[in-house]
């Protein structure tokens, strides 16, 4: 095992002819929580699709765990362990709850993966029949999350699974992610823009603008949220 | 080169082809002369599905059909009324009016408002395959399988039915080459190269295509009545898939897009199909077959250009740097002609309760606003707010659900984009959405043909735009770089360039989404600058959606937030920058502030 | 030109290197003591069936003919073109033969619109020409002679049979193309005229292989005999296969198939009734002796004489005599010596002088277990009938 | 009544046989697959390469399937793997690839017809009306055939990574599927059935080097109509086989040969996702 989570070097990528983001350097140490955070457009998706080889590299490097990820695609980084959460259209909506988590899992046997999700989402167990796009905005976003868990990966790269949910379901994310990390040493990178939540599950942060990393901190860091604000507000 | 030079130099290569054919009689054996006399009318027919296909972006697998047609005009007319002048005449015109009577039915059905380029090869697939058909059953009338023949036609001599068809040839692809390369000609590569971008910028993309489509129906019926009157006999064979496919393959293996590549190639291999079927029938149609799959994997730009490269290249080292293609001059259009329509009474855009929503999933409701003339009001809200389904909303009349739309007093009910462009609706899109394969000039001139009719013939040597595109080029040194391609410019380039275009269509209602991403800080400062110019001097109405919010509070007169598909505050700036709510919409915690916005969630287990 | 483009145009190059390498003309012969008999005929497309057997009763009919000195001593010559069996080909087959081959004399057992696709040509050419498939009738060119038969030659010996064995009702089924209809129009007008009666008569699509429909009318209607008249090959068999799979008992007259075929169709085609011109069976020395030499000639590799191939081998003989009889090739001369000779040959003695066809020996048979066919009955010289008035 | 009622079914099963891979291929790759034809005629060739080795005639099948499977890896490779992105491009290649296949099959086999053993004869009696006992025994074979491929897809792990290409292939890539064998084993099974399909016909067709293309330009419509779903394409085959079968019986059967594909355009002018659901 190596000593590394998550590192990008140098990494560019983005649109024909146009690089969204530029040379953008992370690392995380195995285990660690990064929060990347930044208005919209400023790259943050555009950096998770690049990173799993679904956008071409248009230079740098990509590791995860130690492994190199740089030239696959994204099947191949999938199967390095590395789980994705995209922000949109993430689920298939015509297949069931059991066949999204199936569809995750590879060589896992289902039965400990489905254990894996009754601890984090219980309610999703009495649900696997029903059709994915049955599910309300927040039982989908769940149901991602506990796909990813259901993988056990190494590496999860998650895409604002904050967006539009409630409070109280934020707070649940919250707790299952923390919880992942604890039992699994999950190394994470969680694109977010809600601030607390970001500052509350992890352990550092970055900010993206316009394609360049701006600024970055240790989550507990008094001014965190100051600092990150600057960036964020209007 | 000068317009008038250029122009004498196709006339002169089609002259130098002229005495080619004029020559061939003497210099070709009778049994060339025969075979040739039909693949020269084969090959205008090949032309047509290149126009269609290499230029406008059709597939189309049913040009025979028209051939067909003209053909059995004359047979009919010349079996049934027998031959006379007058009913050569009555003929030919029958000819052409059913051609043009089937390409408008098929036209009607297959180049909709939204057909796909799929569904439109798969009419061209049944055109074919229901004409044959008919035909067959034609009995005695259309001599069924057999066709017809042993009627009398034009007494013209083997050489003469070679320089009609011949000079026939020429004149055709003479005719589509000067067309192609006018700035008409144009707008058929801007359709295939982005019909919805055409849409936008006003174009009836439907017409266009089936007004193409009829005329390369007709250039088809002529070939057809050509044929029948030289070699005195119409088969079923002439209507179908097969010789429809074969007009394909031609085309292809030719070079679409290069006219004279599929004239050459339905020449080359129907006159040397000539040759070798007789003797490897077989094997000269696998090798055909293996070719053709050969070139659309390997060479889908055909042969001919690959041929025309070698020498091109060693022309062009032997020449030294290709000297800049014909140089465009920016004409400045008086600003009192460019004021478009004068703003109606009262708002310049009123939408009144629009929704809308994708089966059970709901996008936008309840959106009610308008906004005057002079106006910019900028739509903010974080990603999935529906800001740029709103925008949709407003420059294509079928995208809403519900609620109405009105655009400098007129409703636009349920019209197309390009209706809501004349009504004075300009819409830039998120992504660069400009013609890559067009040059910037180019681009522009497409922009500006609902202002200005374009020649069929000519290219215009100046391009007026009204000041406020002028302004955007200068601005972002693009009027010095017109004769680039767009596919070459860097991403903030194609922003401008389409920012340009969208000036260009002198709109009431500028639409923009996005216009300044991927620009450098002073850019979209000198494009904010003449935005406000706009809305103030020209009293232009601007809806802006635009995440650099220190963009929006600069040049904005109004801002709206969305979020969650409905508007949640629409105010000045200052009250927009000073609340709560939008600074918590922002950040991510504002959900519970904002009271319809959430949704019930059923969790089935305790929290 | 990235090394795959490069490997990929290399292999291009080959396959157009080779393609025109095969396009080096062959040069036409143009000894003057040579007679070139063209042969345009299906090679491929529908016709393509048949058509080896019709090249192989041409060479037979050529190999005989060197072999006793040729004509007026001229070595004859075989030059055979594809038409594809349709109008496209067929010009380019005439017009090479006719131009550039500058044949003598044109022999062809082809589809109705390759011959009138031809015939332009051969008016421009001038040039005699013998057409020996059977057709569906009334096409005329003054320079065309036919030696096949025509529906008023065949139809007759089927629907009398028919008739002498009680059948009353009858239903009619055919492709929908020129042959198809020109048969059944004659037939139904011919059943009318003996007293009896058409229930039904059905066109498919030409290409059609469903019959579905149409059977399913045929069992409803329940007639007593069902004559059919297809457009060959699949067509034909698939009908014969779903007429046989649908349990239709009724008389089975069969317009379109030949011997060979209905052989290897099997167990399906026991029983159908065929009419012609020329059955294998038919028990004279000539027909004896031309399968003997045709069985020495190519052996194994022997496609099946038959109705279409053995005309071929006939009008080969019949343009010998015509130039013999006008002493020269001379295409006016020829023409007209055309229509006054006789050939004696495997299906009898032919003279082509009724309006440019031939009065025929035509021959009723049924397909028997074994594939091959039983002459059931035999009728002499039957008259072509009114093909081309205006013809003499 | 009975016997129509027979006949639009068992027309029904024949064009839903005969659609499948063509629907197969459709839904995963949006590529039209016009060597489909082509690969049917490989299939009535390996029908009657079976029955003249002597062997049991419904031996075709998965000599068919074998024959058909491998000749769909070989172009799937090196044809349709480069013309991803060029859907129209991919139809042009696969059609100039069903004149190869026809073409090789004339060299090898000769242009004749020629006949392959059925392997089912004679008549059923069914609510009195006596009818073709293969036509019949379609029906079956077709349910069987769409039931086998249902299970493929709903039970298996092959079929639920195939659904998913089909539904959001980025998403599928993300998640570890190796989208592209999944599309080489779509076109190797799309291949293979359409091979199935060509034998099946054969006892009531005849082989020859051209008898796949016919059924080509109905499939193709009837895929259309479809969208990407073996249930309505179910639906598809019986309402447009039904109104060929009625067409051709109460009208004429030339017409009732343009029913199809006249009637499948018209539909999607008006409703351009035809028949499917959403």
């Amino acid at each position: 095992m190596s000593a590394s989570g998550i590192e990008v070097q140098q990494l560019s990528s983005g649109y024909a002819g146009a690089k969204v983001i530029r040379e953008v350097s992370l690392a995380t140490a195995p285990g660690e929580i990064l929060a990347v955070l930044g208005k919209n457009g400023m790259g943050k998706s555009t950096l998770l699709k690049a990173m799993m080889g679904l956008l071409p590299r248009m230079g740098g490097s990509v590791r995860f765990a130690g492994r190199e990820a740089t030239r696959l695609p994204p099947y191949a980084v999938a199967r390095l362990g590395v789980g994705y959460v995209a922000q949109e259209k993430a689920l298939f909506q015509d297949l069931t709850v059991e066949e999204n988590l199936r569809l995750a899992v590879r060589r896992t046997d289902f039965e400990v993966a489905l254990a894996e999700v009754e601890r984090a989402f219980p309610f999703l167990l009495q649900r696997l029949k029903q059709r994915a796009g049955t599910l309300s905005g927040g039982e989908q976003k769940m149901l991602l999350m506990a796909r990813s868990l259901a993988v056990g990966g190494k590496v999860l790269l998650i895409d604002e699974i904050t967006e539009g949910l409630q409070p109280s379901v934020i707070d649940r994310l919250a707790g299952v992610i923390r919880d992942a990390r604890a039992r699994h040493g999950t190394t994470m990178l969680l694109v977010e823009q809600h601030l607390p939540f970001a500052l509350a599950v992890a352990d550092r942060w970055a900010v993206l603008d316009r394609g360049e990393i701006a600024d970055t901190g240790a989550a507990g860091e008094p001014d965190a949220a100051a600092r990150i604000l600057r960036h964020l507000s209007v | 080169m000068t317009e008038s030079r250029r122009l004498g130099f196709i006339l002169a290569a089609a002259l130098l082809a002229c005495a080619i054919v004029a020559a061939g009689p003497y210099l070709l054996d009778t049994y060339s002369v025969n075979v040739l006399t039909r693949s020269l009318l084969y090959a205008a027919v090949a032309l047509t599905v290149d126009l269609l296909w290499g230029y406008l972006g059709i597939l189309t697998f049913g040009q025979s059909v028209f051939f067909a047609i003209g053909a059995y005009a004359a047979g009919l007319v010349f079996t049934h009324l027998d031959f006379s002048n007058a009913n050569a005449v009555l003929a030919l015109g029958l000819g052409i009016g059913a051609a043009l009577l089937t390409a408008a039915i098929v036209g009607w059905l297959a180049f909709w408002h939204g057909a796909s380029a799929l569904y439109a090869s798969v009419i061209t697939l049944v055109l074919p395959i229901v004409a044959t058909q008919l035909l067959y059953s034609g009995g005695t009338f259309t001599g069924s399988s057999s066709g017809l023949s042993g009627f009398t036609s034009f007494d013209v001599s083997m050489e003469g039915w070679f320089w009609i068809a011949g000079f026939f040839l020429v004149a055709v692809t003479t005719g589509a080459f000067i067309f192609v390369k006018s700035d008409a000609g144009r707008l058929l590569v801007a359709v295939r190269e982005n019909e919805q971008r055409c849409k936008y910028l006003g174009l009836d993309t439907s017409r266009l295509k089936i007004a193409v489509y009829l005329a390369c129906a007709a250039i088809g019926a002529v070939a057809g009545y050509l044929y029948a009157g030289y070699s005195m006999v119409v088969a079923p064979e002439l209507a179908g898939f097969v010789f429809g496919t074969e007009l394909v393959i031609w085309t292809a293996l030719g070079g679409r897009g290069t006219l004279l590549g599929p004239v050459f190639g339905a020449l080359i291999v129907d006159y040397e199909s000539a040759q070798l079927s007789g003797d490897y029938p077989f094997v000269w149609q696998l090798i055909i077959g293996i070719v053709f799959v050969l070139v659309i994997v390997a060479f889908p730009r055909g042969l001919l250009p690959m041929v025309v490269a070698l020498p091109r290249r060693l022309l062009a080292r032997a020449r030294g740097p290709a000297s800049p293609a014909g140089e465009m001059r920016l004409v400045r259009l008086d600003p009192t002609l460019t004021q478009g329509e004068a703003p109606g009474d009262g708002a310049a855009l009123a939408v009144k309760d629009v929704a809308k929503h994708f089966g059970s999933l709901s996008v936008l409701s309840g959106i009610d606003f308008s906004a005057r003339a002079g106006e910019l009001v900028s739509l903010v809200g974080p990603n999935g707010a529906g800001k740029t389904t709103l925008m949709r909303c407003i420059a294509d009349g079928s995208e809403r659900s519900a609620g109405s739309i009105v655009v400098n007093g007129h409703d636009i009910g349920r019209r197309p984009p390009e209706a809501c462009v004349a009504l004075g609706v300009g819409r830039k899109f998120q992504m660069a959405n400009v013609f890559e394969t067009l040059t910037v000039a180019q681009c522009l001139q497409v922009a500006r043909v609902r202002h200005a009719r374009p020649s069929f013939w000519k290219r215009s040597r100046t391009l007026p735009l009204p000041e406020a595109a002028l302004h955007v080029l200068a601005t972002t040194g693009l009027d010095r770089q017109l004769g680039t391609p767009a596919h070459l410019l860097s991403h903030g380039m194609k922003q401008a360039l389409e920012l340009a275009m969208v000036l260009a269509l002198e709109p009431r209602v500028l639409l923009l989404d996005e216009p300044t991403a991927g620009l450098t800080k002073t850019e979209r400062m000198q494009i904010g600058g003449i935005l406000t110019e706009l809305t103030r001097r020209q009293g232009l109405c601007i809806l802006l959606v635009e995440h650099d919010l220190d963009f929006v509070r600069e040049i904005s007169s109004r801002i709206i937030v969305l979020h969650q598909g409905r508007i949640v505050l629409d105010g000045s700036v200052e009250e927009v920058v000073n609340s709560e709510l939008v600074r918590q919409v922002y950040a991510g915690s504002g959900h519970a502030g904002i009271a319809h916005s959430a949704q019930p969630i059923q969790t089935g287990a305790p929290a | 030109m990235s090394r795959r483009n490069l490997l990929a145009g290399t292999v291009l190059a080959g396959v157009l290197a080779a393609a025109l390498g095969a396009a080096l003309p062959t040069m036409p012969a143009f000894a003057a003591d040579t007679v070139t008999i063209g042969i345009p005929v299906g090679l491929s497309g529908a016709n393509s069936v048949v058509a080896p057997s019709v090249v192989q009763s041409a060479e037979l009919a050529v190999e005989e003919i060197n072999a006793k000195g040729g004509i007026l001593g001229k070595t004859v010559k075989l030059e055979v073109a594809d038409d594809a069996s349709g109008a496209a080909g067929a010009q380019k087959a005439f017009d090479s033969l006719i131009f550039q081959k500058k044949v003598d004399v044109l022999i062809s057992m082809e589809t109705s619109a390759a011959r009138n696709a031809g015939l332009p040509i051969v008016n421009r050419g001038k040039t005699p020409y013998i057409y020996t498939s059977f057709y569906e009738g009334r096409s005329c060119s003054p320079y065309m002679y036919v030696n096949a038969w025509v529906p008023d030659q065949q139809v007759a010996p089927i629907v009398d049979y028919f008739k002498d064995k009680g059948a009353k009702t009858y239903f009619l089924i055919g492709s929908d193309y020129a042959f198809g209809r020109g048969m059944l129009a004659f037939t139904k007008s011919y059943i009318e005229k003996i007293g009896g009666k058409v229930v039904g008569d059905e066109y498919a699509p030409m290409d059609a292989t469903d019959w579905t429909a149409i059977l399913s009318k045929v069992k409803a209607a329940n007639p007593d005999a069902i004559i059919t008249s297809t457009a060959g090959g699949a067509p034909n068999v698939t009908l014969t296969k779903q007429l046989r799979a649908a349990g239709v008992k009724a008389l089975y007259g069969n317009l379109a198939v030949d011997e060979g075929t209905a052989k290897s169709m099997g167990a399906d085609a026991e029983g159908i009734y065929i009419s012609g011109s020329y059955f294998t069976n038919i028990d004279t020395p000539a027909n004896k002796a031309f399968l003997a030499a045709m069985d020495k000639k190519f052996g194994a590799g022997l496609k099946t004489p038959n109705d279409l191939s053995v005309p071929e081998y006939e009008a080969v003989y019949a343009y010998k005599a015509a130039v013999e009889k006008a002493g020269t090739t001379d295409a006016a001369k020829v023409i007209r010596a055309l229509g006054e000779v006789s050939v004696e040959g495997p299906r009898g003695t032919i003279t082509m002088n009724k309006q440019r066809h031939a009065p025929l020996t035509m021959y009723l048979g049924q397909v028997q277990a074994d594939g091959g066919v039983k002459i059931l009955s035999t009728f002499k010289d039957v008259d072509p009938g009114e093909q081309c008035p205006k013809l003499k | 009544m009975i016997a129509q009622a027979l006949d639009i079914l068992t027309t029904a099963a024949i064009l839903y046989a005969v659609a499948t891979g063509l629907l197969l291929v459709f839904g995963v790759m949006k590529i039209i697959n016009f060597a489909h034809g082509g690969l049917m005629t490989l299939g009535g060739y390996a029908a009657l390469v079976t029955t003249q080795l002597g062997l049991n005639p419904w031996l075709a099948i998965p000599a068919a399937a074998l024959f058909g499977a491998v000749a769909g890896m070989a172009i799937e490779r090196f044809v349709v793997r480069p013309l991803y992105a060029r859907p129209l491009d991919a139809i042009l290649a696969t059609w100039g690839l069903s004149i190869v296949i026809g073409q090789l099959i004339t060299i090898a086999f000769g242009r004749g017809v020629q006949f392959a053993q059925a392997p089912l004869d004679g008549t059923l009696d069914v609510f009195g009306e006596s009818y073709s006992a293969y036509r019949l025994a379609l029906v079956p074979i077709a349910l069987i055939l769409g039931a086998g491929l249902t299970a493929l897809l709903q039970g298996t792990r092959l079929g639920l990574e195939t659904r998913a290409v089909i539904m959001n292939e980025d998403l599928a890539r993300g998640l570890g599927i190796n989208s592209g064998l999944v599309r080489f084993l779509t076109f190797t099974l799309g291949s293979a059935l359409a091979a199935i399909a060509g034998t099946l016909i054969t006892p009531l067709s005849s082989v020859d080097p051209g008898m796949g293309v016919p059924w080509l330009v109905n499939a193709f419509m009837l895929v259309l109509v479809s969208g990407a779903s073996l249930v309505s394409l179910l639906v598809s085959c019986l309402v447009l086989g039904g109104a060929q079968v009625l067409v051709s019986t109460h009208l004429s059967p030339v017409l009732g040969g343009l029913t199809i594909a006249v009637l499948a355009a018209i539909i999607l002018r008006i409703r351009p996702q035809g028949f499917a659901r959403d």
